[in-house]
């Protein structure tokens, strides 16, 4: 069952075409990894998906069920709410504010007191309150933060900032995960442990994920499908066995002996 | 030809580095490896002046540089490639590139400088008129790199270059280390990819919460069951 | 017609005077990010140095003016030394604040040692330099010329200066990343110093220029033209020295046509309904590109 | 009993001495303090002397308001001095009236200021400068009267309740007795630049100009009115009388200048005189309109306090009430019904740049 | 565990009412002086600007400039409605209109300015607050221009003073602390990250700006009750800096920051009376070395707190106990005669603590 499509989408900025003519399928339910050199367009990708640029063509369409929704050009919070959560290449998690507050923020979207019930406290409002923290601890628990919820997100090392940005993005409960390069900076034990936590979290929240990664260790292991994107368009598209010798993706990424992982 | 004595380091309270050592001699590759939060960008920062050190000496040629400005210490060869690029980012590619050799006035080497730089990294040459900040990372990454060459330094200091690049542009960058150091350039290399630094890297000192723990060649330590564990992900 | 032209002739040079202004404004926040309050303390500092010069030391109005311009020179880098480089890791708006303590501190710092009192310049010097040039019912004084090319003459300097020489390059480089700049080499402080010492020395001009120009100078005469320096600054875009002029000239423009037009007591208003008008259709100013931030 | 077992009696002072207005302030408490130091010199009142406690209200009547409180309750004033503005001055009315402590201004010119909604006068407060209506009025009949003049153009100061004040007064007198007023324009405070306004202007057909303002921006608008070529007389009030008037506008400017005043440098009378080269004695500069008017203000209170029976706010106050052919710098005066001075008002003439006839002008 | 929640709400309303009693009785017997009566006036008027303030600019990172404009427009409705309905309930009214009104200009200038960012947003709302004074100056026949408004009678006593503080310091701090709070804060710690996971900026940008001027204008007509006279000059440029000033004094975020900057600022400034002609100057020294000595405001973005309160307490006492050992020291060391060094220690103290 179909969860987003993407059709003929382009991007270009000034006469560079970041993003052209890209077409792709996701699956509910898929782990789905997008690879490609350097400025291939993959962080564009996201962000046309979750609304930070518009696309200059083309469409974005994310199914309920059967029902589809065009998403293109809409705000980033409209899309967050129709399901869509992401996490950023340079992380950008909200440094001052404690670990627990950063998830708690994200929670927003399910809260169910009013504008007014909240300048008064009301019983409701307490318990719901009550009930946003616990799920947010909860959540923290994944990642083992919960230790750590009154830190300031700041003080965090940085492969435990990498997984908060991964629980804020989770504290939404979106249909379809977003991950940018979420083991850039880590050494091979981080992302190891990295990949558990993905596969779990899948399990757990029944997630659809996609995900850019240079570190071919941890695409090869748990994508299930690959999209390859080489300046602007995708190059290729299959199992992780296909790609790795796929001649186009080695050449133009891979590299000859970058498989030994 | 750098020699670092009992260096220590606050942040406030936080005691980041507590007494470190080391030296990297003249045309050698030295890495320093460590998990995150240990110290390294600190280290480097502290030698190339951006931090000042509760204690200890920085000496280059035997020369105290302990109490020079950043400035200084770049016009005696020293260059930082900065944990996250830090490019410039409202400046073209070009102008980024300029900024490299600002304390130099050599037009004509400034010339051939950026012609190998582009000989590096041709992409940064089709890109040479964006602004910096528009670049995906991996571009950044490299505009970082050909930016501390246009110093023609004698001594680099390079943080995690090969953070994320893509793989066949990591192979490119450790050759391009390694070609770098060959043409005379020495090297201090901080990174993740712990087994691609090992392999490159003459020596190697293992930094753990503001100390250093190990050191040896690194062959030695590609090899130590303990480094392979902690940090090769075997 | 003629008074249209009048108007054209009054409107560019009151522009000239914010434009000289906000040019200092714009150089000191391209660097760091700093709305410079004091700057328009400066300026009045200026116009009593240049008084004193001309009324104790009996100088004339070119020594006064270079006298002028080297002692706000270095008020201004004092005043960065003192109060603004201790917090160069503090939030923009501690900073802030703190420009406008150094600000009162100048204003009534004036005030108390030379009163609130307005001061006009020797009849001599004030004589000499509002000659002019009639052409049928239209006038220009000698002075009118001298701000406007004056003003014009500095806006290209800078302009040269931060685009073309290894200093303004330097200080491109300190107000992207202070930190990255350092490792080019570059010294950050003096740098900033450099900034401060310009834009003062241009304030310190402006003063005695506009000074003797309406001959009226009184401690808080730097208020209200700062304020106005300051919008046209934004509205030109902030940091950028083609935009402080061209703000400074369309806010003169506006301010004459409308008062011009016997709406005088609504001008202020009007300068600010088109100021915000223009902002919402771009968003930093005029010249200034709204660069969305690359995620 | 307000400090009357100390050897001290105490004035408040509560005055603009800085922001907006603080030229204003510190006239008047220039004049103030002259009047006072000579009052001691002179051995004081009833071998007490004058202390006087001053403080800054920046230009801003709420502040005023505190600090007549802390004057009255903290400080134990027989009197306060101040505000200079109309708006602070009003403000601090209730509370003279609250703690019975007698409040006067120099300068507070508003209409109306001293009588409530009923017509009834508000017991504790004074002041000896003309309100706006009297000055305006004054001012319009000249121009239509002596002048013979019909097309006003009022320029005024857009940011003072005596640019207001004088403005519509003028206005109302002026169309009353068949004048028209052809545009008027405003400015604020600390402008500098009238060349937008004056070109406007400059077009239409008038011939005489009405400035309700301060000498500050009215020398300046004078200055560039003429050298526009617009030559028709110029009017003004009390805020033109400075010596920088001159200096502003330049000797060459200052023709078909008139002006509303308490008193004229030309005046011969010994207290004028006197006050004038004992403030250049002190000052070493020539005092201007709010100087006198603080000297005298000065003067007055301490006249009414010697007269008072004791040394309490409603004595005072008594005292002040009846003041009677009070011999000051800015005219000879007593205090009406609705504690307003009753003083003759002079116009004066400038023609280059100096004083050449004064003209006593009714209503 | 909401039990526990209820008896601490009690026990803070339990000290709200007693510290409202306790004034409430000195006033009666002439205790707290009319001088005192007024600088805790003041005191309260600024702190509801203030706090009203922090959550435009402090919380949700909106640089605002224009404050003293929305303040202006509660004066204004509550004074004109005073004027004409001399009573309290015409005060009441005028409060509640006051502020709505101001609200509503909040959202009007919301709309529009809220895609300017930074100094620009802040020249706006400068701006506008400008527009707003110099229509004040302008719509004469209802404002009576420059020369402004005076009302006969005082309605706002400490009674009021203390309900509209207190409403608005536990109301806005209840808004902070909500869901939608958050969203605000998330604002200003990123607007990106914040519309990523879901807040939809423009919306909480307009609400901090409708709250936060809702308040100004209940503080605008409470000023102007208490004032006597309101003009449109209160309002200008350097009003809207002075509330900025509080603001960041006491700690951007810190709503116990800008109570305590609010009181503080308040005591200096009566404080400096004693020396009026150069009061400007040492305000603006007292400024600079503020801001020198704890750029982050007296609190950051902290909050008061029993934990920090009793830290406090600790170094307190631990200073205090190390004053005896220190004046000998210092006795020693000025019988050694190598000058005076209980000054340096005992100023390093002040700082730290
Ligand atoms: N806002 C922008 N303005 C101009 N060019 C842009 C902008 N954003 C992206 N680009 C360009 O689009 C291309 C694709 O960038 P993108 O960030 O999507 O690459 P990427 O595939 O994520 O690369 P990396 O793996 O290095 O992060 C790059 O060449 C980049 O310079
Ligand atoms: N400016 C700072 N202020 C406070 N603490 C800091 C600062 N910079 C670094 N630290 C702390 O110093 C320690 C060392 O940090 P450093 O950045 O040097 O680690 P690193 O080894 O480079 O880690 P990484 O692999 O994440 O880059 C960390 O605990 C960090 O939190
Ligand atoms: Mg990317
Ligand atoms: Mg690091």
């Amino acid at each position: 069952m179909k969860l987003l499509e993407v059709k003929k989408l382009t991007k270009s900025f000034g006469g560079l075409m970041a993003v052209s003519n890209v077409s792709m399928v996701i699956d509910k339910g898929e782990l789905v990894g997008l690879i490609g050199p350097n400025g291939a367009g993959k962080t564009t990708v996201f962000n046309l998906i979750t609304g930070m640029y518009s696309p200059s063509s083309g469409t974005i369409t994310l199914f309920d069920g059967e029902q589809g929704k065009p998403i293109q050009g809409q705000k980033p919070n409209k899309i967050c709410n129709a399901g869509v959560a992401r996490t950023f290449q340079n992380i950008r998690l909200f440094r001052d504010l404690t670990v627990l507050d950063n998830v708690r923020i994200a929670m927003h979207r399910s809260v169910k007191y009013r504008l007014l019930s909240c300048f008064v406290h009301s019983p409701g409002y307490r318990s719901e309150e009550q009930r946003i923290i616990d799920e947010s601890i909860e959540l923290l628990k994944i990642f083992n933060l919960d230790g750590k919820k009154d830190e300031l997100a700041r003080n965090l090392p940085y492969g435990e900032q990498r997984h908060l940005e991964i629980a804020r993005a989770l504290a939404s409960r979106p249909k379809l995960l977003l991950l940018d390069e979420p083991a850039a900076g880590m050494n091979p034990a981080e992302t190891a442990q990295l990949s558990e936590i993905i596969r779990k979290v899948r399990k757990l929240f029944n997630l659809t994920i996609l995900l850019i990664e240079h570190d071919m260790s941890l695409v090869m292991k748990i994508c299930e499908r690959i999209y390859v994107l080489d300046f602007g368009s995708v190059i290729a598209n299959g199992s992780p066995d296909e790609i790795k010798s796929n001649e186009r993706v080695i050449t133009a990424y891979l590299g000859e002996d970058a498989i030994d992982a | 030809m750098l020699e670092i004595r009992e260096l220590n380091v606050y942040f406030g309270v936080i005691h980041a580095l507590k007494g470190i050592s080391l030296t990297v001699n003249d045309g050698e590759i030295v890495t320093l490896i460590g998990a995150n939060g240990a110290g390294k960008t600190t280290t480097l920062r502290t030698i190339s002046g951006l931090i000042k050190p509760k204690s200890g000496t920085i000496s280059l040629d035997g020369v105290d540089i302990t109490n020079l400005s950043a400035k200084e210490r770049v016009k005696l060869g020293i260059s930082h490639v900065p944990e996250g690029r830090r490019v410039f980012p409202a400046m073209t590619v070009l102008e980024n590139l300029e900024l490299g050799a600002y304390l130099r006035k050599d037009k004509q080497g400034i010339a051939s400088d950026l012609k190998k730089v582009y000989e590096h990294f041709p992409i940064l040459y089709d890109r040479r008129r964006q602004s910096a900040g528009t670049l995906s990372g991996g571009e950044q990454q490299m505009l970082a790199i050909g930016r501390a060459l246009m110093s023609r330094p004698r001594i680099l200091f390079l943080d995690e270059p090969s953070m994320g690049l893509a793989p066949l542009l990591v192979q490119e960058i450790f050759n391009i280390i390694k070609s770098i150091n060959e043409s005379g350039t020495t090297i201090l290399l901080v990174e993740q990819n712990a087994s691609m630094a090992l392999k490159t890297a003459d020596r190697a000192y293992v930094l753990e919460t503001g100390s250093i723990v190990i050191s040896g060649s690194g062959e030695e330590l590609a090899q130590s069951e303990e480094i392979k564990k902690a940090y090769l992900g075997g | 017609m003629d008074q249209f032209v009048q108007q054209i002739i009054n409107g560019i040079s009151l522009g000239s005077i914010y434009a000289l202004i906000a040019l200092g404004y714009t150089m000191v926040y391209g660097i760091i990010k700093l709305i410079n309050f004091a700057h328009c303390d400066v300026y009045m500092l200026g116009a009593y140095i240049g008084y004193f010069c001309m009324t104790i030391l009996h100088l004339d109005v070119i020594p006064s003016l270079l006298i002028a311009m080297m002692l706000c020179t270095v008020v201004g880098v004092l005043i960065e030394k003192i109060a603004y480089k201790p917090l160069r890791n503090a939030t923009r708006i501690a900073v802030l604040i703190t420009a406008i303590g150094v600000s009162l501190f100048l204003e009534y710092g004036t005030m108390y040692f030379v009163s609130a009192q307005v001061r006009t310049f020797p009849p001599r010097i004030v004589k000499s330099m509002s000659a002019g040039i009639k052409l049928g019912n239209i006038n220009v004084t000698y002075m009118q010329l001298m701000i406007v090319g004056v003003t014009v003459l500095l806006m290209v300097l800078l302009q040269f200066t931060v685009k073309k020489t290894r200093i303004g390059k330097a200080m491109r480089a300190v107000s992207l990343d202070v930190d990255a700049a350092e490792l080019m080499g570059i010294n950050v402080d003096t740098t900033i110093s450099f900034t401060f010492a310009l834009g003062s020395a241009l304030a310190g001009a402006a003063g005695v220029l506009v000074g003797l120009y309406y001959n009226s100078i009184n401690p808080l005469m730097g208020m209200l033209p700062g304020l106005k320096a300051f919008v046209a600054a934004v509205f030109g875009g902030i940091g950028i020295i083609p935009g402080a002029m061209i703000g400074g000239y369309f806010i003169g423009m506006v301010e004459t046509f409308v008062s011009g037009y016997g709406y005088s007591m609504y001008r202020d208003a009007v300068v600010f309904a088109i100021l915000i008008l223009i902002l919402i259709i771009k968003p930093a100013g005029l010249l200034g590109r709204n660069v969305r931030e690359k995620v | 009993g307000s400090g009357s077992d100390s050897d001290v009696i105490k004035i408040g002072v509560n005055y603009e001495l800085s922001k907006d207005v603080a030229t204003y302030g510190q006239s008047s408490v220039e004049g103030i303090e002259l009047a006072i130091e000579q009052i001691n010199e002179a051995g004081g009142v009833n071998g007490k002397k004058i202390k006087l406690i001053k403080y800054d209200n920046e230009s801003n009547p709420s502040i005023a308001l505190t600090l007549t409180t802390r004057l009255m309750t903290q400080d134990k004033v027989v009197a306060v001095l101040g505000p200079a503005t109309s708006g602070a001055f009003g403000s601090t009315i209730p509370l003279a009236m609250q703690h019975k402590i007698p409040i006067a201004s120099g300068s507070a010119t508003a209409d109306g200021l001293l009588v409530d909604e009923n017509g009834n006068v508000k017991e504790y407060a004074f002041r000896i400068c003309f309100n706006d209506s009297y000055q305006g009025r004054a001012m319009a009949n000249f121009a239509l009267n002596n002048l013979k003049k019909t097309k006003a153009v009022i320029i005024k100061d857009n940011s003072s309740d005596y640019g207001k004040g004088l403005a519509e007064n003028f206005k109302k007198t002026f169309t009353d007795n068949g004048g028209t007023i052809v545009a008027e324009e405003a400015y604020v405070k600390n402008e500098v630049d009238f060349n937008a306004i004056l070109t406007g202007i400059k077009g239409k057909d008038f011939d005489v100009i009405f400035i309700p303002g301060y000498y500050n921006e009215a020398g300046l608008i004078i200055k560039q009115a003429r050298a526009m070529g617009i030559d028709v007389p110029i009017l003004g009030a009390d805020g033109f009388d400075s010596p920088e008037l001159v200096n502003l506008a330049g000797e060459d400017a200052l023709n078909d200048v008139y002006f509303s005043n308490h008193y004229s440098p030309l005046d011969e009378s010994p207290v004028v005189v006197d006050f004038i080269e004992s403030f250049k004695k002190k000052y070493n500069k020539e005092p201007d309109a709010f100087n006198a008017l603080g000297y005298d203000l000065a003067n007055f209170v301490v006249d009414g306090i010697k007269r008072a029976e004791s040394l309490t706010g409603k004595a005072v106050k008594d005292a002040l009430e009846a003041t009677k052919d009070f011999e000051g710098v800015t005219g000879s005066f007593s205090i009406d019904e609705n504690h307003d001075p009753v003083k003759a008002l002079i116009i004066i003439e400038l023609q280059n740049g100096k004083q050449v006839s004064t003209i006593r002008a009714g209503n | 565990m909401s039990k526990g929640f209820n008896k601490k709400a009690f026990i803070k309303t339990l000290a709200l009412l007693l510290a409202f009693s306790v004034v409430q009785l000195l006033i009666r017997f002439n205790i707290i002086s009319y001088y005192y009566q007024d600088i805790l006036a003041r005191v309260c008027i600024n702190i509801i600007l203030a706090v009203s303030l922090n959550l435009i600019t402090g919380f949700t990172g909106q640089f605002s400039l224009g404050h003293a404009g929305f303040m202006s427009i509660g004066a204004y409705t509550c004074a004109l409605i005073i004027e004409r309905v001399p009573t309290v309930y015409g005060f009441i009214a005028g409060v509640i209109l006051g502020a709505l009104l101001a609200a509503f200009a909040g959202f009007l200038v919301g709309l529009p300015t809220l895609r300017l960012k930074g100094d620009y947003l802040a020249i706006a709302t400068l701006g506008l607050s400008e527009i707003i004074r110099i229509l004040f100056i302008n719509l004469d026949s209802i404002t009576n221009g420059a020369a402004g408004l005076y009302l006969q009678r005082r309605f706002v006593n400490w009674f009021w003073l203390y309900l509209f503080t207190v409403s608005t310091v536990v109301l806005i701090s209840n808004f902070v602390r909500s869901s939608h709070g958050r969203a605000c804060i998330s604002i200003r710690e990123d607007e990106i990250a914040a519309e990523a996971v879901g807040i939809n900026t423009t919306k909480y940008k307009v609400i901090a700006f409708m709250i936060g001027s809702f308040f100004a204008g209940v503080a605008g007509a409470v000023y102007a009750s208490y004032n006597y006279f309101i003009e449109p000059n209160l309002f200008n440029f350097s009003k809207s800096i002075d509330i900025l000033v509080v603001v960041v004094l006491g700690g951007l975020g810190s709503i116990s920051g800008s109570i305590m900057a609010a009181t503080v600022l308040e005591l200096i400034s009566s404080f400096l009376q004693s020396v009026a002609a150069i009061r400007m100057v040492l305000y603006a020294v007292l400024l600079i070395l503020i801001m020198l000595f704890r750029p982050g405001g007296l609190m950051g973005s902290r909050e008061l707190s029993v934990a920090m309160l009793t830290e406090l307490r600790k170094k307190a006492i631990a200073w205090l106990k190390a004053m005896p050992a220190r004046a000998v020291h210092a006795v020693r060391s000025i019988a050694k005669g190598s000058g005076k060094p209980g000054d340096k220690s005992a100023g390093k103290g002040r700082v730290d603590g």
